[in-house]
Protein backbone atom coordinates (compact mmCIF):
# COMPACT_ATOMS: atom_id res chain seq x y z
CA UNK A 1 0.00 0.00 0.00
CA UNK A 2 1.75 3.37 -0.96
CA UNK A 3 1.42 6.23 1.31
CA UNK A 4 2.11 10.02 0.91
CA UNK A 5 1.50 12.36 3.81
CA UNK A 6 1.68 16.29 3.20
CA UNK A 7 2.02 18.28 6.22
CA UNK A 8 1.58 22.01 5.19
CA UNK A 9 1.79 25.76 6.97
CA UNK A 10 -1.12 27.62 6.03
CA UNK A 11 -0.19 29.35 2.73
CA UNK A 12 -2.71 29.80 -0.05
CA UNK A 13 0.51 28.08 -1.97
CA UNK A 14 0.58 25.01 -0.67
CA UNK A 15 -2.96 24.05 -1.76
CA UNK A 16 -1.58 24.14 -5.25
CA UNK A 17 0.94 21.33 -4.10
CA UNK A 18 -1.61 19.46 -2.29
CA UNK A 19 -3.54 18.97 -5.59
CA UNK A 20 -0.25 18.71 -7.56
CA UNK A 21 0.51 15.68 -5.43
CA UNK A 22 -2.75 14.04 -4.52
CA UNK A 23 -3.39 14.04 -8.30
CA UNK A 24 -0.31 12.42 -9.78
CA UNK A 25 -0.06 9.85 -6.59
CA UNK A 26 -4.02 8.84 -7.77
CA UNK A 27 -2.91 8.67 -11.45
CA UNK A 28 0.46 6.44 -10.58
CA UNK A 29 -2.53 4.25 -8.12
CA UNK A 30 -4.58 3.92 -11.41
CA UNK A 31 -7.64 6.34 -10.27
CA UNK A 32 -9.55 6.32 -13.57
CA UNK A 33 -9.00 9.57 -15.38
CA UNK A 34 -12.64 10.42 -15.53
CA UNK A 35 -11.84 10.22 -11.41
CA UNK A 36 -9.40 12.95 -11.65
CA UNK A 37 -10.96 16.17 -12.06
CA UNK A 38 -12.95 15.19 -9.34
CA UNK A 39 -10.47 14.32 -6.87
CA UNK A 40 -8.86 17.75 -7.47
CA UNK A 41 -11.53 19.82 -6.92
CA UNK A 42 -12.29 18.01 -3.54
CA UNK A 43 -8.83 17.98 -2.88
CA UNK A 44 -8.54 21.67 -3.43
CA UNK A 45 -11.79 22.36 -1.43
CA UNK A 46 -10.73 20.55 1.87
CA UNK A 47 -7.31 21.69 1.59
CA UNK A 48 -8.23 25.89 1.12
CA UNK A 49 -10.85 25.32 3.86
CA UNK A 50 -8.20 23.37 6.09
CA UNK A 51 -5.21 26.23 5.19
CA UNK A 52 -7.82 29.49 6.04
CA UNK A 53 -8.99 28.03 9.38
CA UNK A 54 -5.39 27.55 10.46
CA UNK A 55 -4.46 31.23 8.75
CA UNK A 56 -7.37 32.63 11.26
CA UNK A 57 -6.89 30.32 14.19
CA UNK A 58 -3.75 27.89 14.35
CA UNK A 59 -1.66 29.74 11.89
CA UNK A 60 1.48 27.38 13.83
CA UNK A 61 0.18 24.08 13.22
CA UNK A 62 0.31 22.28 10.25
CA UNK A 63 -2.42 21.16 7.58
CA UNK A 64 -2.36 16.95 7.07
CA UNK A 65 -3.04 15.38 3.89
CA UNK A 66 -2.95 11.77 4.06
CA UNK A 67 -2.83 9.53 -0.17
CA UNK A 68 -3.52 6.01 0.76
CA UNK A 69 -4.36 3.42 -2.34
CA UNK A 70 -5.37 0.36 -0.18
CA UNK A 71 -8.09 -2.42 -0.82
CA UNK A 72 -10.40 0.24 0.45
CA UNK A 73 -9.94 2.15 -2.90
CA UNK A 74 -7.91 5.65 -2.84
CA UNK A 75 -8.76 7.34 0.49
CA UNK A 76 -8.19 11.14 0.96
CA UNK A 77 -7.60 12.37 4.26
CA UNK A 78 -7.40 16.08 4.96
CA UNK A 79 -6.88 17.06 9.09
CA UNK A 80 -7.49 20.33 9.89
CA UNK A 81 -6.86 22.38 13.72
CA UNK A 82 -9.70 24.27 13.28
CA UNK A 83 -12.93 24.59 15.36
CA UNK A 84 -14.93 21.70 14.98
CA UNK A 85 -17.19 22.18 11.29
CA UNK A 86 -21.20 22.58 12.04
CA UNK A 87 -23.92 20.51 9.67
CA UNK A 88 -23.15 21.14 6.56
CA UNK A 89 -25.46 23.30 4.57
CA UNK A 90 -27.59 22.42 2.07
CA UNK A 91 -28.43 25.56 0.39
CA UNK A 92 -25.44 28.42 0.29
CA UNK A 93 -27.19 30.38 -2.25
CA UNK A 94 -29.47 31.51 0.43
CA UNK A 95 -28.21 35.05 1.97
CA UNK A 96 -26.39 35.98 -0.43
CA UNK A 97 -28.45 38.66 -1.83
CA UNK A 98 -29.22 40.42 1.46
CA UNK A 99 -25.53 40.22 1.87
CA UNK A 100 -24.09 37.15 3.22
CA UNK A 101 -20.79 36.35 1.64
CA UNK A 102 -19.21 33.42 0.55
CA UNK A 103 -15.77 34.50 1.03
CA UNK A 104 -16.23 34.49 4.95
CA UNK A 105 -16.92 37.83 7.27
CA UNK A 106 -14.13 39.35 6.71
CA UNK A 107 -15.13 41.28 3.65
CA UNK A 108 -10.92 42.26 3.02
CA UNK A 109 -10.13 38.74 2.76
CA UNK A 110 -10.47 35.96 0.02
CA UNK A 111 -10.71 33.60 2.64
CA UNK A 112 -12.50 30.47 1.80
CA UNK A 113 -16.04 30.32 3.88
CA UNK A 114 -15.18 26.78 5.54
CA UNK A 115 -19.27 26.03 5.42
CA UNK A 116 -19.47 26.57 1.52
CA UNK A 117 -16.23 24.41 1.50
CA UNK A 118 -17.86 21.42 3.04
CA UNK A 119 -21.04 22.09 1.31
CA UNK A 120 -18.95 21.78 -2.37
CA UNK A 121 -16.92 18.84 -0.83
CA UNK A 122 -19.72 16.88 0.04
CA UNK A 123 -21.55 17.74 -3.06
CA UNK A 124 -18.85 16.71 -5.29
CA UNK A 125 -17.86 13.48 -3.71
CA UNK A 126 -20.47 11.35 -2.40
CA UNK A 127 -18.68 9.28 -0.33
CA UNK A 128 -17.20 12.48 1.64
CA UNK A 129 -17.57 12.04 5.49
CA UNK A 130 -16.90 15.13 8.07
CA UNK A 131 -15.81 14.22 11.09
CA UNK A 132 -15.69 17.18 14.19
CA UNK A 133 -13.14 16.66 16.59
CA UNK A 134 -12.06 17.53 19.81
CA UNK A 135 -9.20 19.13 18.07
CA UNK A 136 -10.65 19.77 14.77
CA UNK A 137 -11.96 18.41 11.69
CA UNK A 138 -11.18 15.00 9.86
CA UNK A 139 -12.73 15.13 5.71
CA UNK A 140 -12.31 12.16 4.40
CA UNK A 141 -13.03 11.07 0.58
CA UNK A 142 -12.63 7.30 -0.92
CA UNK A 143 -12.34 6.88 -4.50
CA UNK A 144 -12.81 3.64 -6.03
CA UNK A 145 -9.62 2.05 -7.84
CA UNK A 146 -9.91 -0.42 -10.93
CA UNK A 147 -9.19 -4.52 -8.98
CA UNK A 148 -6.07 -5.37 -11.46
CA UNK A 149 -4.87 -2.08 -12.72
CA UNK A 150 -2.53 -1.14 -10.00
CA UNK A 151 -0.17 1.72 -11.87
CA UNK A 152 3.54 1.26 -12.00
CA UNK A 153 3.48 3.84 -8.61
CA UNK A 154 2.32 0.58 -7.16
CA UNK A 155 5.60 -1.11 -7.70
CA UNK A 156 8.08 -1.54 -5.02
CA UNK A 157 11.51 -0.10 -5.26
CA UNK A 158 13.24 -3.74 -4.69
CA UNK A 159 10.70 -5.18 -7.54
CA UNK A 160 12.25 -4.91 -10.62
CA UNK B 1 -2.10 26.73 -14.40
CA UNK B 2 -1.98 30.41 -12.99
CA UNK B 3 -4.56 33.07 -13.61
CA UNK B 4 -4.72 35.22 -16.88
CA UNK B 5 -7.53 38.23 -16.93
CA UNK B 6 -8.42 40.45 -20.16
CA UNK B 7 -10.74 42.62 -19.94
CA UNK B 8 -12.79 44.93 -23.26
CA UNK B 9 -15.49 46.77 -23.77
CA UNK B 10 -18.58 46.08 -25.66
CA UNK B 11 -21.05 48.69 -25.92
CA UNK B 12 -21.76 49.28 -22.25
CA UNK B 13 -20.71 45.88 -20.89
CA UNK B 14 -17.34 45.06 -19.82
CA UNK B 15 -16.24 41.43 -20.51
CA UNK B 16 -13.60 40.03 -18.25
CA UNK B 17 -12.51 37.26 -19.63
CA UNK B 18 -10.95 35.04 -16.89
CA UNK B 19 -8.23 31.53 -17.84
CA UNK B 20 -6.37 29.35 -15.97
CA UNK B 21 -7.12 28.02 -11.93
CA UNK B 22 -9.55 30.35 -9.59
CA UNK B 23 -8.34 29.16 -6.35
CA UNK B 24 -7.34 30.63 -3.05
CA UNK B 25 -4.13 31.49 -4.51
CA UNK B 26 -4.97 33.42 -7.09
CA UNK B 27 -8.62 34.24 -6.47
CA UNK B 28 -7.20 37.44 -5.09
CA UNK B 29 -6.08 39.06 -8.37
CA UNK B 30 -9.83 38.49 -10.09
CA UNK B 31 -11.17 40.42 -6.82
CA UNK B 32 -8.75 43.48 -7.37
CA UNK B 33 -9.99 43.68 -10.90
CA UNK B 34 -13.54 43.15 -10.65
CA UNK B 35 -12.92 46.13 -7.65
CA UNK B 36 -11.20 48.36 -10.11
CA UNK B 37 -13.79 47.60 -12.81
CA UNK B 38 -16.24 49.05 -10.55
CA UNK B 39 -14.48 52.09 -8.91
CA UNK B 40 -13.84 53.15 -12.77
CA UNK B 41 -17.62 53.64 -12.94
CA UNK B 42 -18.27 49.88 -15.14
CA UNK B 43 -21.02 48.34 -13.43
CA UNK B 44 -22.35 45.94 -16.16
CA UNK B 45 -20.15 43.04 -15.88
CA UNK B 46 -19.80 40.14 -17.95
CA UNK B 47 -17.21 37.46 -16.60
CA UNK B 48 -16.13 35.13 -19.68
CA UNK B 49 -15.19 31.76 -17.28
CA UNK B 50 -14.60 29.47 -21.13
CA UNK B 51 -10.84 29.43 -19.91
CA UNK B 52 -10.90 28.34 -16.98
CA UNK B 53 -9.74 25.20 -15.68
CA UNK B 54 -10.71 25.24 -11.79
CA UNK B 55 -12.80 26.96 -9.66
CA UNK B 56 -12.68 26.77 -5.52
CA UNK B 57 -15.50 27.92 -3.22
CA UNK B 58 -12.97 31.56 -2.63
CA UNK B 59 -13.46 32.19 -6.88
CA UNK B 60 -17.21 31.78 -5.59
CA UNK B 61 -16.80 34.37 -2.90
CA UNK B 62 -14.88 36.72 -5.57
CA UNK B 63 -17.63 36.52 -7.83
CA UNK B 64 -20.63 36.55 -5.46
CA UNK B 65 -18.57 39.69 -3.86
CA UNK B 66 -18.50 41.13 -7.47
CA UNK B 67 -22.02 40.40 -7.55
CA UNK B 68 -23.09 43.20 -4.49
CA UNK B 69 -20.83 45.52 -5.61
CA UNK B 70 -22.58 46.16 -9.06
CA UNK B 71 -25.90 45.56 -7.49
CA UNK B 72 -24.56 48.61 -4.86
CA UNK B 73 -24.54 50.41 -7.90
CA UNK B 74 -27.88 49.12 -9.97
CA UNK B 75 -25.44 46.91 -12.22
CA UNK B 76 -25.32 43.36 -13.32
CA UNK B 77 -22.63 40.57 -13.18
CA UNK B 78 -23.26 38.08 -15.84
CA UNK B 79 -21.25 34.92 -16.60
CA UNK B 80 -20.44 33.01 -19.95
CA UNK B 81 -19.89 29.19 -18.63
CA UNK B 82 -20.73 26.12 -20.97
CA UNK B 83 -18.20 23.54 -19.12
CA UNK B 84 -20.29 20.96 -17.17
CA UNK B 85 -17.25 21.18 -14.55
CA UNK B 86 -17.59 24.33 -13.83
CA UNK B 87 -21.18 24.45 -14.18
CA UNK B 88 -21.38 21.69 -11.26
CA UNK B 89 -19.74 24.12 -9.03
CA UNK B 90 -22.57 27.02 -9.09
CA UNK B 91 -25.07 24.05 -9.44
CA UNK B 92 -23.97 22.50 -5.90
CA UNK B 93 -23.41 25.41 -4.16
CA UNK B 94 -27.14 26.56 -5.51
CA UNK B 95 -25.37 29.77 -7.33
CA UNK B 96 -27.20 29.26 -10.62
CA UNK B 97 -30.63 30.78 -8.82
CA UNK B 98 -27.84 33.74 -8.19
CA UNK B 99 -25.98 34.38 -11.15
CA UNK B 100 -27.03 34.59 -14.68
CA UNK B 101 -25.20 32.16 -17.04
CA UNK B 102 -24.61 32.26 -20.41
CA UNK B 103 -23.89 29.86 -23.34
CA UNK B 104 -21.47 33.11 -25.39
CA UNK B 105 -20.83 36.63 -24.21
CA UNK B 106 -23.13 37.60 -27.20
CA UNK B 107 -25.85 36.22 -25.45
CA UNK B 108 -24.83 37.82 -22.32
CA UNK B 109 -24.04 41.22 -23.87
CA UNK B 110 -27.29 41.28 -25.18
CA UNK B 111 -29.59 40.10 -22.41
CA UNK B 112 -31.41 42.45 -20.24
CA UNK B 113 -33.57 41.65 -16.71
CA UNK C 1 8.14 30.97 7.77
CA UNK C 2 6.59 28.19 5.09
CA UNK C 3 6.90 24.63 5.67
CA UNK C 4 6.05 20.85 3.83
CA UNK C 5 6.87 17.83 5.22
CA UNK C 6 6.56 14.66 3.19
CA UNK C 7 6.07 11.33 4.36
CA UNK C 8 6.21 8.89 1.46
CA UNK C 9 6.27 5.13 1.66
CA UNK C 10 9.53 3.48 -0.03
CA UNK C 11 8.36 3.48 -3.60
CA UNK C 12 10.47 4.83 -6.42
CA UNK C 13 7.52 6.71 -7.84
CA UNK C 14 7.69 8.80 -4.86
CA UNK C 15 11.13 9.86 -5.31
CA UNK C 16 9.55 12.33 -7.96
CA UNK C 17 6.88 13.80 -5.79
CA UNK C 18 9.58 14.53 -3.13
CA UNK C 19 11.90 15.98 -5.93
CA UNK C 20 8.14 17.43 -7.79
CA UNK C 21 6.99 19.22 -4.28
CA UNK C 22 10.64 20.38 -3.08
CA UNK C 23 11.37 22.30 -6.03
CA UNK C 24 8.13 23.56 -6.19
CA UNK C 25 8.54 25.19 -2.83
CA UNK C 26 11.90 26.31 -3.24
CA UNK C 27 10.97 28.53 -6.66
CA UNK C 28 8.39 29.76 -4.73
CA UNK C 29 10.71 30.19 -2.01
CA UNK C 30 12.54 32.18 -4.13
CA UNK C 31 15.64 30.05 -4.45
CA UNK C 32 17.46 31.49 -7.37
CA UNK C 33 16.92 29.30 -10.81
CA UNK C 34 21.11 28.81 -10.80
CA UNK C 35 20.62 26.55 -7.50
CA UNK C 36 17.28 24.65 -8.82
CA UNK C 37 19.19 21.61 -10.45
CA UNK C 38 21.50 21.21 -8.00
CA UNK C 39 18.51 20.70 -5.33
CA UNK C 40 16.96 18.71 -8.01
CA UNK C 41 19.40 16.04 -8.22
CA UNK C 42 20.30 16.89 -4.40
CA UNK C 43 17.08 15.97 -3.17
CA UNK C 44 16.11 12.73 -5.32
CA UNK C 45 19.72 11.81 -4.50
CA UNK C 46 18.98 11.97 -0.74
CA UNK C 47 15.59 10.47 -1.18
CA UNK C 48 16.60 7.49 -3.53
CA UNK C 49 18.94 6.58 -0.75
CA UNK C 50 16.29 6.39 2.18
CA UNK C 51 13.50 5.16 0.16
CA UNK C 52 16.38 2.27 -0.75
CA UNK C 53 17.31 1.86 2.79
CA UNK C 54 13.56 1.64 4.27
CA UNK C 55 12.22 -1.14 0.76
CA UNK C 56 15.13 -3.17 2.15
CA UNK C 57 14.95 -2.35 6.11
CA UNK C 58 11.69 -0.49 7.32
CA UNK C 59 9.37 -1.26 4.55
CA UNK C 60 6.13 -0.05 6.93
CA UNK C 61 7.99 3.13 8.07
CA UNK C 62 7.57 6.25 6.31
CA UNK C 63 10.26 7.87 5.00
CA UNK C 64 10.31 11.71 6.12
CA UNK C 65 11.36 15.06 3.70
CA UNK C 66 10.95 18.71 5.84
CA UNK C 67 11.28 21.88 3.54
CA UNK C 68 11.53 24.87 5.30
CA UNK C 69 12.43 28.49 4.71
CA UNK C 70 13.12 30.87 6.65
CA UNK C 71 15.95 33.12 8.20
CA UNK C 72 18.09 29.96 7.57
CA UNK C 73 17.35 30.44 3.52
CA UNK C 74 15.95 26.98 2.51
CA UNK C 75 16.34 24.01 4.44
CA UNK C 76 15.88 20.69 3.34
CA UNK C 77 15.49 17.61 5.79
CA UNK C 78 15.44 14.00 4.49
CA UNK C 79 15.18 11.45 7.79
CA UNK C 80 15.06 7.74 7.30
CA UNK C 81 14.79 4.76 9.11
CA UNK C 82 17.92 2.51 7.57
CA UNK C 83 20.90 1.47 9.50
CA UNK C 84 22.73 4.32 10.70
CA UNK C 85 24.92 6.13 7.61
CA UNK C 86 28.98 5.00 8.16
CA UNK C 87 32.05 7.72 7.23
CA UNK C 88 30.78 9.14 3.42
CA UNK C 89 33.37 7.49 0.64
CA UNK C 90 35.52 9.90 -1.16
CA UNK C 91 35.96 8.59 -4.70
CA UNK C 92 33.21 5.44 -5.04
CA UNK C 93 35.21 4.28 -8.20
CA UNK C 94 37.75 2.25 -6.40
CA UNK C 95 36.82 -1.06 -6.70
CA UNK C 96 33.89 -0.97 -9.39
CA UNK C 97 35.89 -2.71 -11.95
CA UNK C 98 36.91 -5.70 -9.94
CA UNK C 99 33.34 -6.24 -8.95
CA UNK C 100 31.99 -3.82 -6.54
CA UNK C 101 28.14 -2.77 -7.88
CA UNK C 102 27.33 0.89 -7.29
CA UNK C 103 23.62 -0.10 -7.41
CA UNK C 104 23.88 -2.40 -3.76
CA UNK C 105 25.15 -6.12 -3.59
CA UNK C 106 22.42 -7.08 -5.21
CA UNK C 107 22.70 -7.46 -8.43
CA UNK C 108 19.35 -8.14 -9.56
CA UNK C 109 17.33 -5.12 -8.11
CA UNK C 110 18.20 -1.27 -8.93
CA UNK C 111 18.64 -0.35 -5.42
CA UNK C 112 20.95 2.57 -4.29
CA UNK C 113 23.99 2.35 -2.87
CA UNK C 114 23.60 3.84 0.28
CA UNK C 115 27.35 5.54 0.23
CA UNK C 116 27.47 5.87 -3.03
CA UNK C 117 24.65 8.31 -2.64
CA UNK C 118 25.82 9.76 0.37
CA UNK C 119 28.92 10.60 -1.17
CA UNK C 120 27.35 11.96 -4.63
CA UNK C 121 25.16 14.07 -1.78
CA UNK C 122 28.03 15.78 0.06
CA UNK C 123 29.92 16.60 -3.15
CA UNK C 124 26.73 18.44 -4.74
CA UNK C 125 25.71 20.16 -1.89
CA UNK C 126 28.78 21.97 0.40
CA UNK C 127 26.17 22.67 3.48
CA UNK C 128 24.84 18.93 3.42
CA UNK C 129 25.07 17.40 6.80
CA UNK C 130 24.94 14.07 7.27
CA UNK C 131 24.17 12.75 10.83
CA UNK C 132 23.72 9.02 12.00
CA UNK C 133 21.43 8.60 14.99
CA UNK C 134 20.27 5.88 16.54
CA UNK C 135 16.97 5.38 15.03
CA UNK C 136 18.07 6.18 11.15
CA UNK C 137 20.45 9.02 9.58
CA UNK C 138 18.83 12.65 8.90
CA UNK C 139 20.64 14.44 6.11
CA UNK C 140 20.41 18.55 6.14
CA UNK C 141 21.01 20.85 3.15
CA UNK C 142 20.97 24.57 3.14
CA UNK C 143 20.23 26.96 0.27
CA UNK C 144 21.14 30.61 0.34
CA UNK C 145 17.90 32.12 -0.12
CA UNK C 146 17.30 36.14 -1.47
CA UNK C 147 17.19 38.69 1.44
CA UNK C 148 14.24 40.45 0.10
CA UNK C 149 12.90 38.28 -2.57
CA UNK C 150 10.15 36.48 -1.11
CA UNK C 151 8.44 34.91 -3.65
CA UNK C 152 4.31 35.20 -3.22
CA UNK C 153 4.56 31.96 -2.00
CA UNK C 154 5.88 33.35 0.95
CA UNK C 155 2.23 35.47 1.31
CA UNK C 156 -0.35 33.91 3.95
CA UNK C 157 -3.67 33.46 2.67
CA UNK C 158 -4.99 36.47 4.65
CA UNK C 159 -2.56 38.78 3.22
CA UNK C 160 -3.97 39.89 -0.46
CA UNK D 1 9.81 13.84 -17.38
CA UNK D 2 9.90 9.46 -18.53
CA UNK D 3 12.80 7.63 -19.50
CA UNK D 4 13.09 7.27 -23.70
CA UNK D 5 15.41 4.65 -25.14
CA UNK D 6 15.96 3.98 -28.39
CA UNK D 7 18.75 2.03 -30.04
CA UNK D 8 21.01 1.98 -33.87
CA UNK D 9 23.68 0.03 -35.10
CA UNK D 10 26.27 1.39 -36.32
CA UNK D 11 28.94 -0.81 -37.91
CA UNK D 12 30.59 -3.10 -35.06
CA UNK D 13 28.89 -0.52 -32.30
CA UNK D 14 24.93 -0.19 -30.83
CA UNK D 15 24.25 3.10 -30.20
CA UNK D 16 21.58 3.53 -27.29
CA UNK D 17 19.98 6.80 -27.33
CA UNK D 18 19.04 7.80 -23.56
CA UNK D 19 16.19 10.81 -23.34
CA UNK D 20 14.51 12.22 -19.98
CA UNK D 21 15.10 11.16 -16.36
CA UNK D 22 17.34 7.90 -15.43
CA UNK D 23 16.39 7.82 -11.27
CA UNK D 24 14.98 5.14 -9.54
CA UNK D 25 12.44 5.09 -11.02
CA UNK D 26 13.09 4.77 -14.84
CA UNK D 27 16.49 2.93 -14.00
CA UNK D 28 15.26 -0.86 -14.31
CA UNK D 29 14.41 -0.27 -17.91
CA UNK D 30 17.53 1.05 -19.04
CA UNK D 31 19.06 -2.22 -17.26
CA UNK D 32 16.58 -4.23 -19.22
CA UNK D 33 18.14 -2.50 -22.36
CA UNK D 34 21.32 -3.19 -21.66
CA UNK D 35 21.09 -6.56 -20.39
CA UNK D 36 19.02 -7.14 -23.25
CA UNK D 37 21.55 -6.08 -26.04
CA UNK D 38 24.40 -8.10 -24.27
CA UNK D 39 22.40 -11.22 -24.49
CA UNK D 40 21.33 -10.95 -27.96
CA UNK D 41 25.04 -10.45 -28.84
CA UNK D 42 25.94 -6.81 -28.90
CA UNK D 43 29.15 -5.80 -27.11
CA UNK D 44 30.27 -2.53 -28.14
CA UNK D 45 27.88 -0.13 -26.75
CA UNK D 46 28.07 3.78 -27.00
CA UNK D 47 25.12 5.16 -24.47
CA UNK D 48 23.89 8.72 -26.10
CA UNK D 49 23.48 10.91 -22.82
CA UNK D 50 22.92 14.61 -24.39
CA UNK D 51 19.01 13.95 -24.11
CA UNK D 52 19.32 13.20 -20.26
CA UNK D 53 17.86 15.66 -17.88
CA UNK D 54 17.99 13.65 -14.74
CA UNK D 55 20.54 10.95 -13.34
CA UNK D 56 20.94 9.90 -9.94
CA UNK D 57 23.24 6.97 -8.09
CA UNK D 58 20.40 4.14 -9.13
CA UNK D 59 21.04 5.66 -13.11
CA UNK D 60 24.94 5.49 -12.46
CA UNK D 61 24.66 1.84 -10.99
CA UNK D 62 23.14 0.73 -13.54
CA UNK D 63 25.72 1.86 -16.28
CA UNK D 64 28.59 0.15 -14.21
CA UNK D 65 26.30 -2.90 -14.88
CA UNK D 66 25.97 -2.32 -18.02
CA UNK D 67 30.13 -2.13 -18.41
CA UNK D 68 30.97 -5.10 -16.08
CA UNK D 69 28.52 -7.29 -18.44
CA UNK D 70 30.09 -5.98 -21.77
CA UNK D 71 33.45 -6.18 -20.45
CA UNK D 72 32.95 -10.16 -19.80
CA UNK D 73 32.56 -10.43 -23.14
CA UNK D 74 35.77 -7.96 -24.29
CA UNK D 75 32.96 -5.48 -25.20
CA UNK D 76 32.93 -1.50 -24.37
CA UNK D 77 30.34 1.10 -23.24
CA UNK D 78 31.14 4.39 -24.25
CA UNK D 79 29.47 7.51 -22.73
CA UNK D 80 28.67 10.38 -24.70
CA UNK D 81 27.99 13.49 -23.03
CA UNK D 82 28.59 17.19 -23.00
CA UNK D 83 26.13 18.38 -20.22
CA UNK D 84 27.99 20.28 -17.44
CA UNK D 85 25.38 19.22 -14.80
CA UNK D 86 25.51 15.37 -16.02
CA UNK D 87 29.14 15.51 -16.34
CA UNK D 88 29.40 16.81 -12.63
CA UNK D 89 27.79 13.59 -11.40
CA UNK D 90 30.30 11.18 -12.86
CA UNK D 91 33.12 13.37 -11.84
CA UNK D 92 31.93 13.39 -8.52
CA UNK D 93 31.84 9.87 -7.90
CA UNK D 94 34.98 9.54 -9.56
CA UNK D 95 33.13 7.82 -12.37
CA UNK D 96 35.17 9.59 -15.44
CA UNK D 97 38.08 7.42 -14.51
CA UNK D 98 36.08 4.54 -15.14
CA UNK D 99 33.65 5.54 -18.45
CA UNK D 100 35.21 6.70 -21.45
CA UNK D 101 33.44 9.89 -22.12
CA UNK D 102 33.05 11.17 -25.51
CA UNK D 103 31.75 14.50 -26.94
CA UNK D 104 29.66 13.00 -29.85
CA UNK D 105 28.49 9.45 -31.49
CA UNK D 106 31.20 9.60 -33.95
CA UNK D 107 33.76 10.38 -31.76
CA UNK D 108 33.15 7.66 -29.87
CA UNK D 109 31.87 5.34 -32.27
CA UNK D 110 35.36 6.01 -34.04
CA UNK D 111 37.21 5.65 -30.94
CA UNK D 112 39.22 2.43 -30.17
CA UNK D 113 41.35 1.38 -27.22
N1 LIG E 1 4.57 22.89 -11.02
C1 LIG E 1 3.50 22.97 -10.22
N2 LIG E 1 3.63 23.42 -8.97
C2 LIG E 1 2.58 23.47 -8.14
N3 LIG E 1 1.35 23.12 -8.46
C3 LIG E 1 1.16 22.70 -9.69
C4 LIG E 1 2.20 22.59 -10.63
N4 LIG E 1 1.69 22.11 -11.78
C5 LIG E 1 0.39 21.92 -11.54
N5 LIG E 1 0.06 22.27 -10.28
C6 LIG E 1 -1.23 22.17 -9.61
O1 LIG E 1 -1.56 20.83 -9.50
C7 LIG E 1 -2.86 20.59 -9.98
C8 LIG E 1 -2.83 19.45 -10.92
O2 LIG E 1 -1.80 19.62 -11.87
P1 LIG E 1 -2.06 19.67 -13.41
O3 LIG E 1 -0.84 20.16 -14.08
O4 LIG E 1 -3.34 20.37 -13.66
O5 LIG E 1 -2.24 18.16 -13.74
P2 LIG E 1 -2.86 17.61 -15.06
O6 LIG E 1 -1.67 17.10 -15.78
O7 LIG E 1 -3.79 16.57 -14.54
O8 LIG E 1 -3.56 18.77 -15.73
C9 LIG E 1 -3.35 21.88 -10.62
O9 LIG E 1 -4.53 22.25 -9.96
C10 LIG E 1 -2.26 22.88 -10.40
O10 LIG E 1 -2.68 23.97 -9.58
N1 LIG F 1 3.45 15.57 -12.84
C1 LIG F 1 4.51 15.14 -12.17
N2 LIG F 1 4.38 14.17 -11.26
C2 LIG F 1 5.44 13.73 -10.56
N3 LIG F 1 6.67 14.17 -10.68
C3 LIG F 1 6.86 15.14 -11.55
C4 LIG F 1 5.82 15.67 -12.35
N4 LIG F 1 6.33 16.63 -13.12
C5 LIG F 1 7.62 16.68 -12.82
N5 LIG F 1 7.95 15.78 -11.87
C6 LIG F 1 9.25 15.55 -11.23
O1 LIG F 1 9.58 16.70 -10.49
C7 LIG F 1 10.88 17.12 -10.80
C8 LIG F 1 10.86 18.58 -11.09
O2 LIG F 1 9.82 18.89 -12.01
P1 LIG F 1 10.09 19.56 -13.40
O3 LIG F 1 8.86 19.42 -14.23
O4 LIG F 1 11.37 19.05 -13.94
O5 LIG F 1 10.24 21.05 -12.98
P2 LIG F 1 10.88 22.14 -13.88
O6 LIG F 1 9.69 22.94 -14.29
O7 LIG F 1 11.81 22.81 -12.94
O8 LIG F 1 11.57 21.45 -15.03
C9 LIG F 1 11.37 16.29 -11.97
O9 LIG F 1 12.54 15.64 -11.57
C10 LIG F 1 10.28 15.29 -12.24
O10 LIG F 1 10.69 13.95 -12.04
Amino acid sequence: MAVVELLLSPLAAHVRTARLVTVTAARRAGLEDGLLDELRFAVGEACSRAVGLHARHAPGVLVRVTIEDGPAGLVVTVVDAGPAAGPVPDDVSAGIVEGGDLAGDDGEHDLVDPDVALALLTGLVDTATVEPGVTGTTVTMRWPLPVAARGPGATAVSDT
Amino acid sequence: MDLSLSTRTEGDRTVVVVGGEIDVYTAPKLREQLIDLVSSGQYHLVVDMEGVEFLDSTGLGVLVGGLKRVRAHEGSLRLVCTQERILKIFRITGLTKVFPIHTSVEEAVAATD
